[in-house]
């Protein structure tokens, strides 16, 4: 009943991405984004570690052929910075598909929206695939579409808070305005929240710290599958409007004398 | 290890002493890295996987060598 | 994972209780309901039209062999004709199941607490099976609970309004003191009002405007039960702390120079 | 219809005259009800479904037949 | 412009009720409950400490000519205890005003509102001018005003927490379907909360930990003065509509070429 | 005990700022401009009306010795139209102050940081004192301080829907992170908004429709200064923690047996 | 202080033994209280002021002494 | 109004016959505007008020004619 979820060229059956970060075990990892039934997993790229102390690469636990991999620019904080990640993240020869992210600051870790457009133009036109993690501002988001972004990706709230959507309005205009795919990236706190952010009629979530560090990560990516299709099911469905009145669901004819 | 039998590069922000005429492929053979997984970064340029077996890594050189990892 | 879900001395495999009124014709509310998984429905009960102008009885429907059928007390005003209602409901020979409903105020329909506690005593010691509708009155909620309801129901918000779940410290708190399931009966909108009531570790919802009205009922039956899943699972997940720093999900260290 | 065809009782709040002498069974075959989904209120007490036959309508009675329908 | 606040046969100017309890002083008492403009302040029965080691009496910081003194029967769990404190109240011969209060539970401090309703139905016939607080139930509060209550207090929200204004829907429906005087007691927890709950058209709010645990009582006090009278006005003067699309402010013609 | 409120040298009494657009009248606007209490107002830059059809400047009413002028760019889509109004704001002769807006899209009316800040870097060069109407947007916030804006207006929701604060969280960062003056710009509906938005700890609010189209302007005027000082006043008292379970306010000590 | 030279009475919760033959106004006074500002409940019964003179405490009375607090 | 009699400009979007000669003191007082309160610019540039005097307004020459009104 509802159409294909379609990013590019490449159509999904799940409308939830997630990451891989802060997982307290790759085995725990691998089971809950299963449980999540995510087909795209956001990757960090990262040095690496040539005293083997810290974890080795994300590749000995994800399969490549089993998810489509999305590699970030998470910690850039410069277009420049968020350009050479892109393209080392390229380089690995598994996907030119990105999630461009240039933060603007350390303790908000809010987006530099300006940079993220000057990094967004250069690597469109270098054949990227740009999702492009974005503020909640509507200016912004079309700009990014402009450019050539594959898909916009506003937040919910800032990452790892938890917050949920604490702006609506500024999301459902996004969704509302632009033509591209919108998935909501960062804030998700609970099903709830998945469940709500579909409601509101965008096209995909993208969370990591709502199923990564829940005291039972593999549930937490099941209720988020669930509540996922419920929200969009609910939004497709046509919701009741909503009274302060009351109406009743049961006949008021027929009573006894 | 002695001086003569090294030369001096950066590998991942840190100085290192390696042997001198290894290439790309040798050097991640010597560092026991899968260059399958691995992307290499020398003097700010980003190799192709099929030139890590011509290039020569020479003293002073700086490398980054960078794999995916868990993120968001 | 879950412990199952039990009113009395039965088991249900679903959360989900629905009204059977308001929907647009009878095949639509028979595929709604197996939509939504639901496996005790709620019916009226009212004088047979003998002119067999309106609608004929549910029971040429719904088949008491697929679902438990819960008669409610919808429409009465006084203890008295609440515990009317319930002898002829029992005296159809289905069922002991009761939903108690005394109503206190024709606008905004909302429960004369004190009438339902006077009608439950009665009840109970007839040997109903009593899931009391009430307000989301902790005082109220603990008495229904001595008198012996099997469930008991508080609202999240006035019937038919879609305004969720308004007051959730007071859901929360029923819950926390109460020993017998708690059902959270009218006011739901959409499936983030399922999925949160869920969230606030309740037992069940039942509902009958949100899917009957919906564009979609059959569609937003299955959302409901979707999200009602996923609340529940989110709920014993153990959702992440909220707060409102942001906390990065991809690793601060191993970044190039 | 002649009135002294018919006795007047009041049957869900509408008065109506129905032939003399009908039992509870009878009067639902009369209305074409099924017994089996009807519950039947008689001068306000309840009557259980094997008396129906036995108990004959009279003059003035008051009779609820209520069912099952649609309702939250 | 506003007609004057009557109770009873009492004019107030202002639409503050203060408590009095839990100041770190009885000097920073009578500062703030100045400043907050109140003119009737509530006051609890409790026994005469004979060792002296606690607080003397409140009369010897509150002059009954300044304030109008509203004796509670806080830490009542019976509708025979209210009545008997409210007893003793008035045999101090100051007041026939009462605020009627029976606790239904210790931890949340919620009101038992079928007890409530014996109380004033008692007291009322004594000529206690009963102000009764309660749940935010409009059925409760149509019940206490039928009684002969002279003003009925729904809750914001539990005693001491605020949190404010939870369920604005009930609170409006109440003010709507009664006429005595609607005073909203408990649960405000800053200005901000005061005045959003005279803009829902009530008459009045009562408080006493919001001020009385202010970092700063006496400027708290204040602020609550000044955010009743905002809220009153506010509502009076008729709000602009709230919708989500934007108007401008500016003329859009005479722009230049 | 307030520190006074100062923008670039200046030093103002009140922290409203008022736009003196829609009104139905002039007098209603002067009458209900001084009910507010502001200082400072925003006027816009129009052509003359050479048929004298509409209404005359508003220098006939309002007088720039009594109150502020503040220029603003309202209805300029681009740093150049901006710099363009702004300059001949400057030119009347009355003031160097200037609200500058860059509009980023004519359905939402939502401001184009990008162009915002392009616009800001040249008027502060020449020398104007820059308030700057923005996106609640930290990141674009910063720069637009970094270059040196007398003041940084984020929004509270879009100009003229009366939302309120929709992101308190954003707002609060927003204050805690900049050293110049914040004023929550647009989107105030009531005198709750205004009071819960200086509750945040901002500086000051600039509203215009909240009061210009409320049925009684004048009275609403009034209403938002007292509800600014309310809030600025509890902002500075130090709200008490709010908490779900309940503290009584009355001792639970010297109970009667 | 000796048996016979106090009764036992209980007030405010706790027994006390206190001059024999006090009125209520000699308790009160006895208690160094204001009479204006406590009210007196003797055996579960509100005392009058006007009483307070005439009423003599006896042996095993239960008097509640109270008054006005800060309270919400 | 015949062809000697003025020349044309553009004032304010419209096209406009104004008495040839004119300053732009002289076209504010044949529009009966206050100079006060009136800020010109003229083919795109901001006219300072004390020049008003000394330019003179040119055939095909394009004004805006601005002022303060009520905005937000």
């Amino acid at each position: 009943m509802d159409a294909p979820f379609q990013i590019a060229d490449r159509e999904f059956t799940s409308r939830l991405i997630v990451g891989t970060g802060k997982y307290k075990d790759n085995r725990t990892m691998v089971d809950a984004i299963r449980a999540s039934g995510a087909e795209m997993v956001t990757v960090a790229v990262r040095r690496v570690d040539l005293d083997r102390t810290k974890e080795e690469g994300i590749l000995h636990h994800l399969d490549p052929e089993e998810f489509l991999l999305l590699p970030n620019t998470a910690g850039c904080y410069t277009a420049e910075d968020a350009i050479r990640y892109a393209r080392l993240a390229r380089a690995a020869g598994f996907t030119d598909w990105l999630k461009l992210e240039v933060i603007g600051d350390e303790k908000t870790l809010l987006p530099d929206t300006q940079a993220t457009i000057e990094a967004a133009r250069i690597l469109v036109d270098e054949g990227f695939k740009v999702m492009a993690y974005t503020n909640d501002d509507l200016i912004a988001a079309l700009r990014l579409e402009d450019l050539g972004c594959v898909a916009v990706m506003p937040l919910a709230s800032p990452i790892g808070s938890g917050l949920g959507v604490v702006n609506p309005y500024y999301i459902r205009e996004i969704k509302r305005r632009l033509e591209v795919p919108i998935i909501v990236d960062a804030g998700v706190g609970t099903a709830s929240d998945a469940c709500v952010t579909l409601e509101q009629g965008v096209d995909g979530v993208l969370m990591n710290t709502a199923i990564a560090v829940a005291d039972d990560p593999v549930a937490m990516g099941e209720a988020m599958r669930l509540a996922i299709q419920a929200g969009r099911l609910a939004f497709l469905a046509g919701r009741m409007p909503s009274r302060e009145i009351a109406v009743p669901s049961s006949p008021t004819s027929g009573m006894l004398d | 290890m002695t001086e003569n039998a090294t030369i001096e590069v950066r590998i991942n922000g840190d100085d290192r002493g390696i042997p001198p005429g290894l290439s790309v492929s040798g050097l991640l053979e010597w560092l026991d890295l899968n260059p399958g997984l691995v992307v290499v970064e020398l003097n700010r340029e980003i190799l192709d996987r099929d030139r890590y077996g011509e290039i020569v890594i020479a003293e002073k050189d700086t490398l980054e060598l960078v794999h995916f990892v868990g993120g968001g």
